[in-house]
This record gives C-alpha cells, structure tokens and sequence, in this order.
C-alpha cells in the first residue's frame, strides 16, 4: 500500500497493510507536525504533491528496500492539504523476518522519500508563510 | 510539438499556474522549455533551485522532449 | 508507561503513549510470533516473566535511551501467556525531536530487551517444547 | 535468617516450585544459597546456566544475602 491521501492516517491501517500473519518484526516511522521549526514558533503545515510520481517515487524506494533488506511487505502513507499542530504527516511500515533489517528498510525509505519524493511543505508561522528548503 | 508542464509549490505561486501547455519546436530538450519558460514568464526566472521531471521521471537538461510529455519543475523537496 | 500483560496488545495505545502532541518523529517496533523458528514449525509460544524485575528493568533501559537519544517520551508493552502464530509479543514505541535518535532509541531498547529482562519463551513445535536459549 | 527463592521457565520447570522459602546462615553469600538448592533439590543442578538476582538486580556469587531478600533464578532470557 502506497498513499498520498488528504484525509487523515490511522496507523493501524498502513501497519496491517505491511504485516501479514507471521510477519516477525515491524518497524514503524511515524512524522507528526512540530509546533517549532529552525527556531520560530508554526501555525500550521500546508503540504503539497505531485501525486502521481510521489507515488511512483515511493514504490520505486520501496522495492530497493525490499532487495537490500528483506523486507517481506511495505506500506506507505503520506498526507497532503492543511494540517494542524501534533498530525500525523506520514506513516511508514515495514515488516521483516528479522528486527535489524526492519529499522534499517524504514529508515531508509524515510531518509529517501525526504530527498527525492516530490511533495512540499509550506510552514504557517507568525511571519508569514515558507516553502521549507531542508537542501538550501 | 506540445508539451503539458506542471508546476507545484514555489513554482506554481510565482507562475500563478498549476499547469499550461506549451508549444515546442521538434525534438526541442528540456533546456530549450526552461529558456522558453523564463522569458514568457519573467517570475518563474525568480524560481532559483528546481529539477525537472519527464513523465515522472527527474531528467537532464539536455534530455529531449516528445510530443505529449508532461514536464514537471521540481522545486527542492520538503516531504516526510 | 511500561506493562507486562496478559492481555492483547493494542499498537495504537502504546503509540498513544508515547507521543505527546508536537513530538516529531515516533519510532515503533512491533515483535510478532512467527510460524518458523531455527528452521522448524512451531504450533505457538508461551512466554513467562519476572513481572515486577521485568518492568524495573525495562525502566533502567528507557531511563538510558532517555539519555543518550534525547527521547521525549518511550513506551513499552511485552505480553505474557500463550501465544498464536501472528500475535503481537511485544510493542515498542518512542518520540524524539529528530528522527535518528527514534530508529537509534527504539532499536537500542529491544536488544538490550532480549538481552537482560528476565521474560522468556517457550516454543512449542510438532517435536516438543522447547525453552528458548538465544544465547548458547 | 530466612530468603525466598524464585524460579522460572526452565528452573521452575525443574524444581516444580516457582517459589520457596529458604533458611539460610547469617551473613550466607549468594554461592552458598546455590549450593544449598543444589543438595537440596538435585534437579536443580540439571540448570546449567542462569544468573541470580538478588532484590530484582543482578547479583554475584559472592554477593552477600540479608534476611528478607528475594532471590531470583534467571535462565536465559529470551523475550522480545
């Protein structure tokens, strides 16, 4: 299961979606909205997609992690629209016969959906609004 | 030929556009659309950091373009 | 919260407890009881613990993670009794401000869980019963 | 002075006991009690590895016990 949704995420839901019966270890990430980004106190998040190859983009994470490490299945959940202080932004899940190549898979699908998926945030703050650049 | 281009985030507020068509000479590359982009729409030059994307897929600036491709400007990503 | 139960894990409430509102990144893994192990079919699993000694210990190890990975908030859940096949054994889940520190954190707690809380585990497979001993 | 013993898992098993109380010398040190379970119940001894826990924390042989102390037999732990 691969997601960009503007409704919210039940966590459940992405984690059944990535642990069959027997499934051994599953490593979760789940990305909240902070009140504080570099400093300054947020309003709001507001993100934004290019759905169709943020999709595609994921997958593709998805099936260099099923190579490099096992993993047996993998879902991913990211939201788009406004969302407010403490939601949930993205859910990610992955189940493997053995724990370490869990948190290495979810780690990596994190720290690559961060560099190359297209969707963008824009912060909501006191002053003003800001297209995040974590790159510049 | 004629090509789709999308624009998101940054991109789309400074065009004021999330899509227009644009016509191309033939076998036109992607640096050819970006120089069109830039003189027909003076903002999107404000534009600084982007990649682009050919059917979803990041391409070069020299890659060349085919009738019917959707071009995609890619500001920095902020996902996660 | 830290609880050593007898009854169904629910993943939701653990995550529940341990992500205030605002806490960035959460980390969750999820042990769950496999049909395999060391290359025999097993029927289920009985698990027995040290309750009291269990969760002390369980304490010391969040108490360190606290330290180290600047975790906002950690919890853990490990069950007791008998146990099917695809039945969730133990659930952990932590908050930190940055990612890393949640994978890092979280990876941290369930091994040096296997390695010193005194819980165990019995396999019962088609050729007898069996006490666990990962260590010999 | 006077201790109990707890057993688990495979310990408990051997025993048949998952508790009892002991009597032990004043000033009896951990190897002492365990060489008293061992004469006293020679299943015991079939238990070749574990660690003691005196007071819910690990502890050395040649820890010393106080009247009143939970004592502990830990087989290797396999949870998670």
């Amino acid at each position: 299961m691969i997601e960009i949704t503007a409704e919210k995420i039940e966590v459940q839901k992405v984690i059944d979606a990535a642990c069959a019966p027997e499934c051994g270890a599953v490593a979760v990430f789940i990305g909240t909205v902070r009140n504080f980004s570099r400093g300054k106190p947020i309003y709001r998040l507001e993100y934004e997609a290019y759905p169709e190859m943020a999709a595609k983009k994921i997958q593709e994470i998805v099936e260099e992690a099923k190579k490099k490490w096992e993993v047996r299945k993998a879902a991913v959940s990211h939201r788009v629209g406004r969302l407010e202080i403490g939601e949930i932004a993205v859910v990610i899940a992955v189940s493997t016969p053995h724990r370490q190549n869990a948190f290495q898979a979810c780690q990596f699908i994190i720290d690559r959906l961060k560099e190359i998926v297209p969707i963008w945030k824009k912060e909501i703050a006191v002053d003003g609004e800001t297209w995040v650049d974590d790159h510049a | 030929m004629n090509v789709t281009v999308k624009f998101f985030a940054l991109g789309r507020e400074l065009t004021g556009r999330s899509e227009m068509a644009l016509e191309l000479p033939e076998a036109a590359t992607v640096q050819a659309l970006i120089d069109q982009l830039k003189s027909a729409h003076p903002r999107f030059a404000r534009l600084k950091s982007y990649l682009v994307a050919v059917n979803m897929e990041y391409a070069d600036l020299g890659a060349p373009l085919h009738d019917g491709d959707e071009v995609a400007i890619i500001p920095p990503v902020s996902g996660g």
